[in-house]
């Protein structure tokens, strides 16, 4: 009897992918089966699968491609898993990275949230009346974002901080008609780099400098980032005034976190604040997909790239949410667009937004405290050990802070990370001259026994090149 | 209609106006360490001298606040979204999970190589899997959409162009039917565009090309399947006059769908492809992204591609960042690696079935097109790939407008097409329908669109003021764009 | 009303109308081992003649087709849910999360106890926790939801006696108000049921009860506070009556949401307890089920619980099998374990501020209730714990009947409360906001309440035929009674 | 600054938890905070929250109880991921365990329908109107059920399926007036436990034999196993005959896979066919919550425990579902319901119907056809091995066998654990008598590399056993 029913099963067999498919098995996400196909190919009039690739040139078509055999789901998850042992979550270490990429606590609730199919599976919002959803959710983050920086106009996310601080310099190249840029020595290696491919293409210059004082009436802009690279914090004020001074905009690149508890760049003077939104509810993942912001003052407003999403009233008299002041914009403007993204990184937005509705302006600070408290006995005890010592002791840092550390910071990490510590970052891979020091990262997830770890870890390290040491002066 | 009851469809109120909270937040784990006061750690630190107005909502109103949201969004587990160009397929459930896996989203960009040879070993799977179906010889994973993806393979043109000492090439040709990203990709790049018209029959003009291409000509920008949906029979050709000019061809692969499997890039020609990830392999839209834009280039551009790339050696992989002639750094770190997860993901589950996707993509838009053909008139004739335009001109009803077509549709829990794209046509509707629309779904589209004609030559008006079910009716677009209201305001 | 679209709350087809495939399905695994034909494995048996008419949906029909089903369902996440009796609390999202890890998700009842300490710690905790919280003894986890834990206490009651020589003990008393499983899993256990009236004020009449009470009754049973939302102001006087007469007292643990860290049912006297984990303790309804309803027992009672029980020896767990008074297995294996993981999640996240949630739940109740005072009679006065119960009899408007206003409430987006429960209550409407409505959410509630009721005033029949803007109006349920369709058949 | 932000949150501590609590947070899943709890308490005219609970006699309040401090979110994640990770989950280790409690395959689909809020947080159906979705799919459940089974009614669901095998027998019991049961031996010896704990109540006496054709005029069911719990294959038919010969019912536990392949309770002729449908889409979670199930043919409709939907017309004439014959309820017939059950398992029937869904009888049929050829290979290859050897020889099994193996089913299974490998349950632990067996399983989910790993152990532990006995010989 079985095989009654396995002979009629070969019916449905037809279309299938030639091998060892078992018959009436689908590959993939096809809703149509052998019989819906042959009855629309008869309908539209073609004879086979084959007709309907008539216009393309023979010659381009049949391929033989070399790819893997299709995969079942379970198998597909089997697969995955492999590979995803493969790596080494941090939540499987002691980590004390950063370095712009924070492994911060992501609140069930938004998880949850990015989790449903009315969110991720729905395409940018452009007809308002079936997307409230999302365009409420993006003004929120808009809103927030406003609130967050102190500035007036956010808009509905871009790719990631670097992107957006690139898009930023393009802004005030616009706006001022200048075509060099000033910027901080202590900026994000990955931003100044996107910065300056970005203003390749444009024949704007980029120069670095660590004063940023030095603005002149030829820069378009001063860009600062709060806390710079290796933690510190920066003085904010300054560079507004020396950037407006040269009548140049003043940039600032902004964590989060820092604007929860620091004056905030609206409150500072700058004109626009950019930042990555990631530390809000969004994790690593091997650095992307993360979240940039940008923020601008009123009269920057029509300059600002990307989405921006206004609320209006429908014509019942209803508040409703719209895409609006779409004239800058690629599908309107084409090459007189003020830039020419089109997707962004909206459910990245979703996720920021939740995150910061659930932490509030209050939770949001604490956990920045948190973070500060547990780098700051970080630090002071690590430099109690011979050998280690603040790069920058003089500057105040928050919750990151470059450490110099005896015996090259490089094996020292990796001394480290046989005790299943992430040490930080070694400075050495971004500039030469810093291989003695390590960019060292704590937030809310670091346990307080990871930190005891490290601490003891280090001692251990200490002892072994105070011995290599003397060795050495030995020999 | 009745008023829309607050419950199942009604106004729901902004994150600000749910709570006041802005000092308090769920409870916080303890410190663990010493903890003087803050003044102390941050001598000489301006601090913020007001809270944001952000409040800290609890859960339950939180969740509730978002679960209204979710309601008011039409999506992919709701109806179809037939959006021309947009490729609105479904998007696999296992894919989510995958991508969330802690070996996947929690692990670190400057975490030792070692500690993640799975993930590098993915993006270098998953260059191979593009690189086979394209014909390229290498891509970057790294832009984070097609516009990007646009701007690097045109920063890598001009790069490749400078390295041969030629810097005369200033210009792109771009045809008028091309998206808006196409022209703006190359106005970021520094680039100006020229622009091409299209023949009756939707594809390039070959002759205009020949007219304007120069030596001050860097690259011809092409979208195969076009935006009306039809294949540029003459791709051979204009190759041949774009390289003898000197120029490169690029790709807009956000039509692969109709292709892929089928015919490759490269074979046509083409020097530089980019890819929408989140279109041809199914990685969520997200109300408007992330999405994935990987480039593609000939081996003659290899040595431009974005740092750093990933390379083998032997059963190790690793991050090659010295590349002297690479344009360097077009975003934070390598791609966006979750979206990367799932396109890996969806391409093994296809594996070498992956060209059902497009047979299955293009018998479904001929045969939306067929069951719509007494409805609209098409475009550019019946010979559609994966999607097609109509134009609402010259149907039974004058005065019936797309956008009115569009909204009509709403109402009946289907997503409007593209209207007005491209914009050569006039009163365009755009459908995609994509190969995951069953043929009972494709029929009922249809259904509906034929009731949505015959209730305009009743009555248009239903349609002008449409749509009527919807949590929202229209928006009056005009107000708010002169008085943009973009932010909630404390005082407001 | 326009009518309903089919997008945004039409008709959703069954999963037998979307697909006739009774015979495809997803891609399998293969088996990896060799083949040979089936019939030479299972020699002699008898398969099936024809295939089940379950047909195999593709994923993004199927993912559809939940995701319209979900939007037929008033939930949570959508509006309050006061449903009396029942405790529609949040359910907070990170338990959901930490339930499906797979150290709890993954596990098998028969792994090796060294395999499974994490669950039986968690097991043993949770029992911990929860003899804290009412005084008794010992627990067990097993039952699977209340009237299980009822009739599993009843079990033990009955062994109680038995083990003591007391055969003659056969009834159970108990009160007029009492939910219909008391009863019920008193009849399940072969228990007589002898009802005692209640008191105006709505407590059990303790005269009553002692004119009833006998050697032949083996429990009394109470819910406390009772099913009117009323303390059972008498229950150290009704706990000394029962034992004086050698009965036990049994305590429905439903409403514990009342005095949870408030009060403890062991020091009212009660000798077994179950308590609703999908109640007080927040896991969730699941649209019915599953719950999990552990069964707490004074000393004199712990050597009749089911087995197996949860030991700890020293940093070791185990499982205890051997307790030869057990009243034996009341279900396969251990308890609704994924429920328990909830439970314990929730209990540590309130700790030792559990008691909040009985005094948010008592205060948004009699908050509730004072602001219906100028609407509805209450049953049995003001001084409600954390529900009341209130009757359109007697109101503005003759002819008000609870079921109409409750499918009003429908079409605000608020779910009814529970309509004619207490049975002695007539046009009953029992509301329970739980802890986690905010106040403005419960000044809502009673605004769209009194909007009903000014609407009743004027036009009674817009009530009667409520509700209008749900996805469906009111069901002909006599029809669906008379002529039962409880499935769907192939040839229909 | 940072203080006057401190000090005005100090207001927001009121009602806070005593303690080390920062100002400001709030515990647990609590909305209001200390304003609106000031102002209900005054509406209400109370002076205090200890006012509300006046009725509550002052000896029984003011507990001091022995409670850990409240958890931050985080800080609960890492608790609970902390006793997660002192289990070892299957996925970690070569698991041949079954008895009842199957690794299948969960399709992402299933996992994430149970996710949904909409889902998960609404109650039992009572508001047709308002509950259009769960009422649907439990209908679809009924269905599917009837379709698997042969039967013409099937329930909303029960608790898992020994409730179910018990609730069945009172079905039984109340149908014929009869009080006593005869139980095939090979019943699943949990679901005959709780078979015997509920009959106890009522005074039923349970009996097992080996001979089902021993049912008399007393008896007022026959209840037989498909698949026995050994893993064989049961005849059905005869149990049938000799049920409907002494008057009696026939009732069939059944496993949802042997309903897909072999012929279904309904076509042998049973009267109930009760199950666990934990194999459909949930996952093992220690034993639970899963799914039990019940089916009956037409005249015993009303006789059936628990709810059951309908489906109906709406005034408008639209299709609708509707929960109905509700009189056979407690909420309705109090002492006289078929049942006790209020609460069912409805979420993991949602589950199973989803799994259904995704499978279809074509994907279950294959997923159960893999499962038996697994089990025959392993099967095979132990049973060349010295020592080893099937229980039950001459009967057909599906995807589970009882093994004979050398040295003891309790070592063994302890060796194969060192090496990683869960064999199977000893079957001593059940009845003394079978302590030299091993009850093996295998599913879609079994790896051939696992069957490979098992065969490769026992060869070891064969090796070894031989060792041992002729050591033992020797000495
Ligand atoms: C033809 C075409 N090219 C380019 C793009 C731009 O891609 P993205 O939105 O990913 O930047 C789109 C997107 O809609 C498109 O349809
Ligand atoms: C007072 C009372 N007792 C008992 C029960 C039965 O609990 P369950 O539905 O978990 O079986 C309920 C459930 O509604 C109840 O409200």
């Amino acid at each position: 009897m079985a095989d009654r029913v396995r002979r009629s099963e070969e019916r449905e067999q037809s279309a299938a992918v030639p091998g060892q498919d078992p018959p009436g098995t689908r590959t993939g996400y096809l809703p149509n089966g052998p019989d819906e196909r042959r009855q629309m190919l008869e309908a539209v009039g073609a004879a086979s699968i084959d007709d309907l690739f008539a216009t393309v040139p023979e010659q381009l078509r049949h391929l033989r491609l070399d790819l893997p055999a299709p995969l079942a789901e379970q198998d597909l998850v089997t697969e995955l898993e492999r590979l995803a042992a493969r790596n080494r979550p941090l939540g499987s270490l002691d980590s004390f990275l950063g370095a712009g990429v924070y492994r911060r606590y992501v609140p069930a609730i938004v998880r949850a949230t990015v989790a449903r199919p009315e969110f991720y599976t729905a395409y940018t919002p452009y007809q308002a009346e079936a997307s409230q959803g999302t365009l409420q959710s993006i003004f929120e983050f808009q809103s927030m974002i406003c609130e967050l920086t102190g500035l007036d106009v956010a808009n509905a996310s871009l790719y990631d901080g670097a992107t957006a601080a690139a898009e930023a310099v393009m802004l005030a190249v616009a706006h001022t008609g200048r075509d060099r840029v000033l910027a901080a020595a202590d900026l994000n290696p990955e931003v100044l780099s996107v910065i300056r491919t970005f203003g390749g293409g444009r024949r704007v210059e980029v120069i670095t400098s660590g004063d940023i004082r030095a603005a002149t009436s030829q820069h378009a802009c001063v860009v600062v980032a709060q806390p710079g690279f290796l933690g510190t914090v920066t003085d904010g004020a300054a560079a507004v005034e020396a950037a407006h001074a040269a009548g140049a905009l003043a940039i600032c690149c902004i964590d989060p976190f820092a604007s929860a508890l620091l004056a905030s760049p609206g409150e500072q003077g700058f004109d626009v604040a950019v930042g990555d939104g990631q530390p809000l509810g969004i994790p690593p993942s091997f650095g992307g997909p993360h979240l940039g912001f940008m923020a601008v003052r009123q009269p920057l407003m029509r300059r600002i790239p990307g989405r921006l999403v206004g609320m209006a009233r429908d014509h019942a008299g209803r508040r409703a949410y719209t895409l609006t002041l779409q004239a800058r914009e690629q599908h309107i403007r084409r090459e007189r667009a003020t830039s020419n993204i089109c997707t962004n990184h909206a459910l990245m937005a979703l996720a920021a937004t939740v995150y910061m509705a659930r932490m509030g302006a209050g939770g949001m600070r604490r956990v920045a405290e948190v973070s500060i408290r547990r780098a700051h006995h970080l630090a002071e005890r690590l430099t109690r050990l011979e050998g280690f010592s603040l790069v920058e002791p003089d500057r105040p840092f928050l919750w990151e802070f470059a450490l110099r550390v005896p015996g090259g910071a490089d094996r020292f990490a990796a001394a480290m990370r046989e005790a299943g510590i992430l040490a930080g970052l070694p400075l050495g891979r971004i500039d030469a001259g810093r291989s003695d020091q390590l960019l060292v990262c704590c937030t809310e997830t670091t346990a307080p026994a990871a930190i005891d770890s490290y601490v003891r870890a280090a001692e251990r390290w200490a002892a072994g090149s105070r011995v290599a040491a003397s060795q050495g002066a030995a020999r | 209609m009745t008023p829309t009851p607050p419950g199942w469809a009604g106004e729901e109120p902004l994150v600000f106006e749910l709570g006041r909270d802005y000092l308090g937040g769920p409870r916080e784990v303890a410190s663990g360490v010493p903890e003087p006061p803050l003044g102390e750690l941050l001598a000489g630190v301006a601090l913020r001298s007001v809270p944001a107005a952000i409040p800290a909502l609890p859960e339950p109103v939180l969740a509730r606040h978002i679960g209204r949201l979710a309601r008011r969004n039409h999506h992919l587990h709701h109806g179809i979204y037939p959006l021309g160009s947009c490729t609105m397929k479904y998007n696999p459930v296992i894919d989510e999970q995958l991508a969330s896996l802690s070996g996947f989203a929690d692990i670190h960009p400057d975490q030792p190589v070692d500690d993640v040879q799975g993930a590098l070993q993915l993006m270098w799977e998953l260059e191979r899997i593009l690189t086979e179906l394209t014909g390229m010889a290498r891509f970057t994973l790294q832009p984070a959409a097609g516009a990007h993806g646009e701007w690097t393979g045109l920063r890598m043109i001009q790069a490749y162009h400078a390295a041969g000492g030629d810097t005369r090439r200033t210009r792109v040709i771009i045809p008028d039917s091309a998206h808006g990203t196409n022209p703006a990709s190359a106005s970021l790049a520094g680039l100006e565009v020229v622009t091409v018209r299209s023949t009756r029959d939707g594809t390039m003009d070959v002759t205009d090309l020949r007219s304007r291409i120069d030596t001050s000509v860097a690259a011809v920008m092409l979208t195969n399947p076009n935006t009306l949906g039809v294949f540029e029979k003459d791709i051979l050709e204009i190759a041949e006059v774009a390289h003898q000019a000197g120029s490169l061809l690029y790709y807009d692969g956000a039509n692969l769908n109709a292709l892929v499997g089928i015919a490759r890039p490269a074979d046509m020609g083409f020097d530089v492809v980019h890819l929408n990830l989140h279109k041809t392999f199914s990685t969520p839209h997200g109300g408007g992204g992330p999405g994935s834009g990987p480039v593609g280039v000939a081996a003659g551009l290899t040595d431009f591609l974005p740092v750093p790339t990933v390379e083998r050696d032997g059963e190790h992989f690793r991050l090659d960042h010295d590349r002297p002639r690479s344009i360097g750094k077009v975003r934070a770190h390598y791609g966006n690696f979750g979206m990367l997860v799932r396109a890996y993901a969806y391409l093994r589950a296809y594996g070498s079935a992956i060209s059902r996707v497009a047979e299955d993509a293009v018998l479904n838009a001929r045969y939306l097109e067929w069951r719509l053909r007494d409805l609209f008139p098409t475009a550019v004739g019946p010979q559609c790939m994966h999607e097609f335009v109509v134009t609402t001109r010259g149907t039974r009803v004058p005065g019936l407008r797309a956008l009115d077509v569009g909204k009509r549709l709403l109402d009946h829990g289907v997503y409007a097409p593209t209207v007005y794209f491209p914009t050569t046509v006039p009163e365009a509707l755009m459908f995609e329908p994509t190969e995951t629309e069953s043929k009972r779904s494709l029929d009922q589209l249809a259904d509906i669109l034929a009731g949505i004609v015959a209730e305009a030559e009743r009555d248009l008006s239903l349609l002008q003021s449409s749509p009527h079910d919807t949590p929202i009716e229209r928006v009056d677009e005009v107000e708010a764009a002169r008085h943009p209201l973009l932010r909630w305001l404390p005082e407001a």
